[in-house]
């Protein structure tokens, strides 16, 4: 994982409006990339649908149905007013709507992002904080060593384990691939977000936990918490009430990290455990060239970037005072 | 330090001169897939009978040149892009930093497997997506520390004796960067490892008959229960250099936090 | 990734299919085998739900009889619908099905089939000549452009006649021996005459009740199927289109069932008592393709000495790990007319570099494109790259996703890969492949004693004298041909020990040619 | 009685184990104040927070005992220590803004002592806050107990602490610099509540501080501390006015006094600004200088002759600091007329020559900050040779290294690196940077401030040496009106952002017009005075 970005505290509300507007022009400097990206990629969409030896009448109808006979601007603004009003287009491959085939599975997505986001978080804080008070102590080493060499392990392998571990060769507790029809509810298959959820969270936990260990000991140092102490607060109460809550500051901005990295972890994951979400809808797309459906996927990622980020932004705010109530 | 270098050092020394020591060629067929290790076959066989050992000894150089040549070409670039967003103190950074984001939207691997499944597995096409992933990346640390560095008295003091722009960039902002830059590079590192491995795994990288960690890994997979360590051997490769490194950037963050200077907040 | 396909399947839909092959007259072959339920060494249990993990399947799968395209779309068709007659799973030997009897006229041009008494639709309508007729024309619909119509080309639309309720006469532009086969494919299931895709009615084993593309189906059993069977009350099939998942969901009782396991995963699901395997011996092959009309490969020396650089057996042992069989250049070994005598090709190096001295190379650096077509074939390049070594043959890989593979440059690599599931019968093969016109001639093999040979062999109604021929044929192949066929994979699927009724299969599809009306849980 | 008995006390660095504090022994009386004098490095903090048990990480009480109110504190155990803290003895830290939590209302971190040792019925506590702050002078409203620790100035923040270390009646209370970083007139508030408090709480202090002259303010007795041994301890007036120990003698020598310039009335140094006739080297007419809105500085005039120290002194926010970078061309420069020896300077720094940027150096207050630290002292230094002269690396290198020496600095340092010296080594370092540009003047922004009070004064003493040498004009920007009397021949005191006195030193010390001026006299702390 990564470190946190570098956090510059300019004055809140005013501030937050900014980045907010900011998001929307990185969105829409994102679905330019996006519609150009994939404008340059050879081949003409009518007859990707229709094949090599269709019908020239056919292909001319289906491209005028299509909006291909427009001049590239144009085309891309009826593209963008189309996600505008929640039309992504028609899949290539299954001439299906793209809203109607991503909708089940971004939310299958975002349930096992959302699990794994809800279970990274707390244990990694709980993780770092236990590490950060026993600091240079056996138990901070073995967190040391836990972290490092699940980040050595790319998260493919994480999975493959963990199949081998629960769902195939040693026991056989768990689903090993994740089977949720589509159009069923994904809480009557919960037992089918495990393995996948697991690994993202170990693939994300060594970064949060370090980085809130490294926040807690900054903090733990800190005349503060020194002050606390001084005043005879204990010790359960000057971690709980002083250090944590301006620990956790710099984690926000790392959750936001985690999640948005998990929305790219997803893609190996859903493939290795066959999830059906949006990362192995992409993958699909890729090796079907169904661009309607990459673009799609790719500012779907993009904005759920943009949100993160923004809420990130908006919480650390909301945590330090500072920022919040800057008006002098 | 010490134990960081070491392991890296025995990688980069497996990559370098394996290929001297293998005992077979990578290619050969040795026994019967998946065999188990034998005398023949120090660490067995993988699915099409080829000596592990061997492919594992021959199989390094690839996966360190590219992940090398893209954290180095990210490094260069985001050092680049940041100490000038960062030194500009002007519309200069907002609009380098908002360019940053639209790239930090798309996830590493998603970038990379997007640009690989429209333009083929090309090695170069690998290592300069990776590198542009890393480099908003890279550009957002080194603009953070050169504000910081900016902020004090002798980056002023140069500028009132008139240095130019381009000297106070190299010769007074570049050395002080120097130490969070390694440990950036260190992680960089690392994830350039992670994603080139990965890509080789999805079968995009490095192409058959060729040995190659990630490709390996992928390779053997399948085989993983039979004979284990046509995916270990490799995985313990990528995963000592991936530690090691990590330890080498924390030994180089925490010295620099012992020396008081500006150490990046890992 | 490995979403290979049956590589004919796929080209259908991206290369102009025009007729496909006009046999010659030939007498009716022997069609009067049934298949025969009561065979089955256990007596059947009923019930349970029956879950098929399927390789293949994705975002374009489709329940349209005649517009299915991979192994999970043949699976659901299997299932829904049925055929007119279908290969024996052991003798090879085309069975029939819905078709009762198909009887040509002495000069082959006219066709008469009698459908099979009493069988009855999904909905209650019972099976007959109109809805025969509407599916052969909505199979040949131009406006449709179905890839099931090339398969049946020789057919004339506006020549049917229904001569009473089961039976409709075939009037054919051209006499042709080998009417059913073009039936006898998995794009060709008999519709009711109103058919609707949406509401995909058949005579098959199983009804509709739901569908996912690219994800899953769910059938129920139709109690009223013609032949027997089935014994599960529900049939849910699931597209697990990557091996290594498809297998874990075996191996988690996730599926009951699943087609093709990967070589490397055979000796894992064999050493667990709780599943089985099906290993089929096919006619399935997955040749390296020179193209005769390029350099080198315009030598037939250099083709030679290509094909001694091959150790056949370490091919069949590393790329398949053994699952399969060694063989000769030539295709179709299940065919009675199967040259069997020729001499069996091994490895010669040393004849190799003397033939490509002869032809004038003392080194040879070759590009061979390669992709993940099916099981082994990335493996076998592989392979081949490190035979070739020795004879001083420097062989470059480009490998390739399948729908690269492909895309439109397929046909026209000098030195690539092929996958290509067996027929059953040799000239039907050789129309499709390297023979005149042949749609998908990757060898560019055009030799005029060969086409010579095969008009000859159509025409010939004499079944010794065809042999003849036909080993005439092979001979020149053999000699001279385009392709390196150096092995028959073993199909391999597996499933749970729970199940009984799967037996081995020659078509080349997984899981008996989906056979489920016959499997059940013990 | 004694409150506090300290008894051979022994700190050692855990690792190093060398000893922080030696046998340190003393006591004080209830509602005494004790001060602990020393110069950064001394132990003294170490010592104070013994009394509360207390170690910095990395550093173990040896041995030694430490009473308060009878209670032997380095036997307790956790609980007891705990349960004594915040109660019998209080803390007030030096620098309030990081010592109050950021993310807490301060209302909150006040009533936390209560909480904590369960003081008061839970329903009177809020008014026993409301109640501790009006004693410290704070508004005691709930919108103010509301704030944050950021709102909140920075005398604020420090009589806070002082209300939170008041609110237990501790017997006993250690002050760590608790002034430092404080305007003067601050800081006089700061000290008079905190003599107040003691003597009405009767509660007895240790203050620790740098600065003689707050002793003499604050203090009934005075120890005075250096490489964690005590070297004197005694009775106020007789510590500062007859010092019995060379160190102490030595620290009375170097503090700034600002009855000082009495001493150098009508000498030399008075004279240049008599002198009309001689030419202003640098002069400012009518400088004004906006951020955004908010204007900062409001149409100033001001004239240096060559060979004169001007002392601009004012408070923080007074606009001294933005006149002195205005001046240099920095943040834009300002509107209104500069002329360096009659010559119009162009406002903004790039719009100078380089003969222009040459003639005026400016000089920061955190040395270690202003040099690179990633160049060898040398290498800082040789820059400008380089830059303005042309000079070869080689050339340049020796001439700092010449140049560095004739500041009197070690040869050895040279080659170090700024972080492996001192910060009044550092800071001759910078002077010598400046003089390598071989400038007309030397802006000195508060470059004594972040000084011990002996290296300080040794420091005065170059600048002084050097105006008198190099003819060379110090613009001497400084918070510490004591400083100015000793070394500036003219003053000219700032107030929010205009200049409200201005004259000769003698004039605007001895014979202040300004109401401001006066005050700033007035609440200045200074040993001499004491003596009266």
């Amino acid at each position: 994982m990564e470190r946190e970005q570098n956090w510059s505290p300019v004055q809140g509300g005013a501030w937050l409006l900014r980045r907010a507007l900011l998001g929307v022009a990185t969105l829409l400097m994102i679905s330019v990339v996006v519609f150009l990206g994939t404008q340059a990629l050879p081949g003409d969409p009518a007859i990707a649908i229709l094949g090599r030896d269709a019908a020239p009448d056919r292909v001319e109808l289906l491209r005028q149905q299509l909006g291909l006979n427009v001049p590239v601007i144009q085309q891309y603004f009826n593209w963008l007013s189309g996600i505008l009003h929640g039309d992504f287009g028609r899949s290539l491959a299954s001439r299906r709507a793209v809203s109607g085939l991503l909708a089940t599975r971004g939310l299958n997505s975002l349930l096992l992002v959302g699990l794994s986001a809800a279970i990274c978080i707390p244990v990694s804080l709980a993780l770092g904080g236990w590490s950060a008070m026993r600091r240079d102590k056996p138990a901070d080493l073995s967190v040391w060593v836990l972290t490092t060499v699940l980040t050595a392990l790319p998260e493919f392998i994480v999975g493959m384990v963990l199949v081998i571990l629960f769902a195939t060769t040693v026991t056989r507790l768990l689903p090993a691939v994740s089977m949720i029809p589509e159009g069923e509810s994904p809480f009557y298959y919960a037992s089918a977000f495990i393995l996948p959820a697991l690994t993202l969270v170990l693939a994300t936990l060594p970064y949060l936990t370090r980085l809130f260990r490294g926040s807690m000991i900054e903090v733990l140092q800190a005349d503060y918490v020194e002050m606390a102490r001084l005043k005879g607060v204990m010790e359960r109460r000057v971690v709980l009430r002083h250090a944590v809550p301006n620990a956790l500051i710099p984690t926000v901005q790392g959750s936001a990290l985690v999640l948005t990295y998990m929305a790219g972890g997803i893609v190996v994951v859903e493939y290795l455990f066959r999830f059906p979400g949006l990362g192995s809808a992409l993958t699909d797309a890729i090796a079907n060239r169904d661009l309607p459906v990459i673009q799609a996927i790719a500012v779907i990622q993009a904005a759920l970037y943009v949100v993160v980020n923004l809420l990130a932004d908006y919480l650390t705010i909301r945590l330090t005072p500072r920022l919040r109530t800057s008006h002098g | 330090m010490a134990v960081g270098t070491a392991m890296v050092a025995l990688v980069i020394g497996v990559a370098v001169l394996g290929p001297m020591l293998a005992p077979h060629t990578p290619t050969q067929f040795v026994q019967r897939p998946y065999a188990l290790p034998s005398a023949k076959a120090l660490l067995g066989t993988d699915g099409l009978g080829r000596d592990v050992l061997s492919r594992v000894l021959n199989g390094g150089f690839s996966v360190l040149w590219m992940s090398l040549a893209a954290t180095a070409i990210g490094a260069a670039l985001g050092t680049t892009i940041g100490l000038v967003a960062g030194y500009s103190r002007s519309i200069i950074d907002d609009v380098l930093m908002w360019l940053t984001d639209v790239v930090l939207a798309f996830p590493q691997v998603v970038l990379v497997l997007l640009f690989v499944s429209m333009l083929g597995p090309q090695l170069w096409l690998i290592v300069l997506v990776v590198s542009i992933s890393h480099a908003p990346r890279v550009a957002r640390m080194v603009r953070g520390v050169t504000i910081e560095i900016v902020n004090q008295p002798f980056i002023e003091a140069a500028e009132t004796i008139g240095v130019p722009t381009r000297d106070i960039l190299l010769r007074e902002l570049l050395p002080n960067l120097v130490t969070p830059l390694m440990v950036e590079i260190g992680l960089r590192m690392t994830w350039s490892i992670g994603i080139v491995a990965g890509i080789s795994f999805l079968g995009f990288g490095i192409q058959p008959p060729a040995s190659d960690w990630g490709l390996m890994i992928s390779e053997n997979r399948d085989g993983l229960i039979l004979q284990p360590f046509g995916v270990l051997a490799p995985l313990a490769m990528i995963a000592v250099f991936t530690i090691g490194t990590n330890l080498l950037a924390e030994a180089i963050s925490r010295s620099a936090s012992n020396i008081g200077d500006v150490s990046p907040n890992t | 990734m490995n979403d290979f396909r049956d590589r004919r399947e796929y080209m259908r839909e991206l290369i102009s299919r025009r007729r496909l092959l006009v046999m010659g007259a030939a007498a009716g072959v022997g069609l009067a085998v049934q298949p025969n339920i009561a065979a089955l060494a256990q007596t059947p249990k009923k019930g349970g739900r029956l879950r098929i993990g399927m390789s293949q399947g994705g975002p374009t799968d489709t329940l349209d009889a005649h517009r299915v395209t991979n192994q999970a779309d043949f699976a659901r068709a299997f299932n829904l619908y049925d055929l007119l007659a279908w290969p024996n799973a052991e003798t090879f030997e085309l069975e029939m099905r819905l078709a009762e009897s198909a009887e040509p006229n002495k000069a082959g041009d006219e066709w008469t089939v009698r459908l099979r008494k009493g069988v009855t639709f999904h909905n209650g309508k019972s099976l007959g000549a109109d809805d025969l007729m509407f599916t052969v024309r909505r199979m040949m619909d131009p406006q449709s452009k179905l890839s099931a119509a090339a398969m049946i080309a020789y057919v004339d639309a506006k020549g049917m006649t229904k001569l009473d309720d089961r039976t409709v006469r075939f009037k054919l532009p051209k006499p042709n021996a080998e009417f059913l086969s073009g039936f006898a494919t998995t794009t060709s299931s008999i519709v009711p005459a109103d058919f609707d895709p949406a509401n995909p009615v058949g005579t098959g084993p199983f009804k509709y009740k739901s569908f996912t593309p690219g994800d899953r189906s769910l059938f129920v059993a139709n109690t009223s199927f013609w032949g027997g069977g089935p014994f599960v009350d529900e049939l849910e099939i699931i597209d697990i289109a990557d091996e290594t998942a498809r297998v874990n969901a075996l191996l988690g009782g996730q599926v009951d069932a699943i087609a093709s396991i990967p070589y490397t995963r055979i000796a894992t699901v064999e050493g667990d008592a709780s599943f089985k395997l099906l290993r089929s011996e096919t006619g399935g092959w997955r040749p390296f393709t020179m193209r005769t009309d390029a350099p080198p490969f315009d030598n037939p020396k250099v083709r030679e000495a290509m094909r001694l650089v091959v150790d056949r057996e370490q091919m069949v042992e590393q790329a398949l790990l053994g699952e399969g069989r060694v063989g000769n250049d030539l295709y179709n070994p299940f065919d009675p007319d199967f040259a069997k005598d020729l001499p069996q090709r091994k490895q010669d190096i040393e004849r190799a570099k003397a033939l490509l001295k002869e032809a004038g190379h003392d080194t040879l650096d070759i590009e061979l494109v390669t992709a993940p077509v099916n099981a082994g074939v990335v493996e076998a390049s592989q392979v081949l790259v490190e035979q070739a070594k020795a004879a001083g043959i420097n062989i470059k890989l480009r490998k390739l996703d399948p729908s690269s593979f492909f895309g439109p440059d397929y046909l026209k690599y000098t030195f690539a890969v092929d996958n290509w599931s067996p027929t059953n019968s040799y000239l039907v093969q050789v129309a499709q492949a390297d023979g005149p016109g042949a749609v998908y001639n990757e060898t560019h093999f055009n030799d005029p004693e060969f086409n010579d040979l095969f008009s000859k062999a159509q025409q010939e109604v004499d079944a010794a004298k065809r042999k003849e021929l036909i080993q005439k044929m092979q001979k020149i192949q053999y000699e001279r041909g385009g392709y390196i066929i150096w092995g028959f994979a073993n199909q391999i699927d597996a499933y749970s020990s729970k199940l009984a009724g799967f037996r081995p299969d020659r078509n080349g599809l997984p899981l008996t040619s989906f056979e489920f009306e016959r499997v059940f849980f013990t | 009685m004694n409150v506090v008995e300290v008894d051979r006390l022994n700190v050692e660095v855990s690792r190093t184990r060398a000893r922080v504090a030696r046998d340190v022994c003393f006591e004080i009386e209830a509602g005494k104040i004790l001060a602990l004098v020393g110069e950064s490095g001394s132990g003294k903090t170490t010592v104070a927070m013994a009394l509360l048990g207390h170690t910095r990480r990395g550093a173990t009480i040896t041995g030694g005992t430490v009473r308060l109110a009878g209670a032997d504190i380095l036997s307790l155990d956790r609980d007891s220590l705990r349960a004594m803290r915040g109660r019998d003895v209080s803390y007030i830290p030096q620098n309030p803004g990081i010592a109050l939590n950021p993310s807490q209302r301060v209302g909150r971190q006040v009533a936390e002592v209560l909480e904590t040792h369960g003081i008061g019925l839970p329903e009177k506590r809020r008014e026993r806050v409301a109640a501790a702050l009006q004693d410290v002078a704070l508004p005691s409203d709930d919108a103010f107990l509301n704030r944050y620790p950021h709102e909140l100035s920075g005398g604020q923040q420090q009589r806070l602490m002082i209300a939170m270390a008041f609110i237990a009646k501790p017997r006993a209370i250690v002050l760590d610099e608790p002034t430092t970083g404080l305007d003067i007139l601050t800081q006089a508030h700061v000290l008079s509540t905190i003599r107040d408090m003691c003597r009405r709480h009767k509660v007895c202090a240790l203050y620790i501080t740098h600065d003689l002259a707050v002793v003499a303010e604050i203090a009934d007795s005075v120890m005075v501390m250096l490489k964690g041994e005590i070297v004197e301890v005694g009775d106020k007036d007789q510590v500062l006015h007859r010092p019995a120990h060379r160190y102490t003698r030595s620290l009375l020598a170097a503090a700034p006094d600002i009855t000082a310039f009495k001493a150098s009335k009508g000498s030399a140094r008075a004279e240049p600004l008599a002198d009309k006739a001689k030419l202003a080297v640098l002069s400012g007419k009518n400088l004004s200088k906006s951020f955004g809105r908010l204007q900062v500085l409001h149409g100033l005039n001001f004239e240096l002759r060559s060979g004169e120290v001007l002392a601009l002194v004012g408070q923080s926010g007074s606009g001294k600091t933005t006149l002195g970078r205005s001046l240099m061309g920095l943040s834009g420069g300002c509107s209104g007329e500069i002329r360096f020896k009659g010559d119009l300077l162009p406002a903004a720094l790039f719009d100078r020559s380089n003969d222009q940027r040459r003639t005026l150096q400016y000089i920061y207050q955190n040395p270690h900050a202003s040099m690179n630290p990633r160049r060898t002292i040398a290498e800082n230094v040789s820059s400008p040779f380089q830059h303005f002269f042309g000079m070869s690396r080689r050339d340049a290198h020796r001439r700092s290294v010449d140049l560095l020496a004739e500041l009197s600095l070690p040869k050895s340092i040279a080659d170090a690196f700024p972080r492996e010296i001192s910060g009044g080594e550092c800071q001759r370092a910078s002077i010598a940077r400046a003089l390598a540009c071989s400038p007309d003047v030397i802006i000195c922004d508060e470059i004594t401030s972040a000084l011990d009070v002996s290296v300080q004064a040794s420091i005065i003493k170059l600048l002084q040496d050097l105006s008198r040498e190099r003819g060379l004009a110090l613009l001497f920007i400084t918070h510490n009106i004591a400083l100015v009397a000793s070394i500036a021949d003219s003053v000219a005191v700032m107030q929010g952002g205009t200049i409200v006195d201005y004259g000769p030193t003698a004039r605007v010390l001895g014979e202040p017009r300004h109401p401001y001026t006066i005050e700033l006299i007035e609440k200045t702390p200074s040993v001499s005075l004491s003596r009266r």
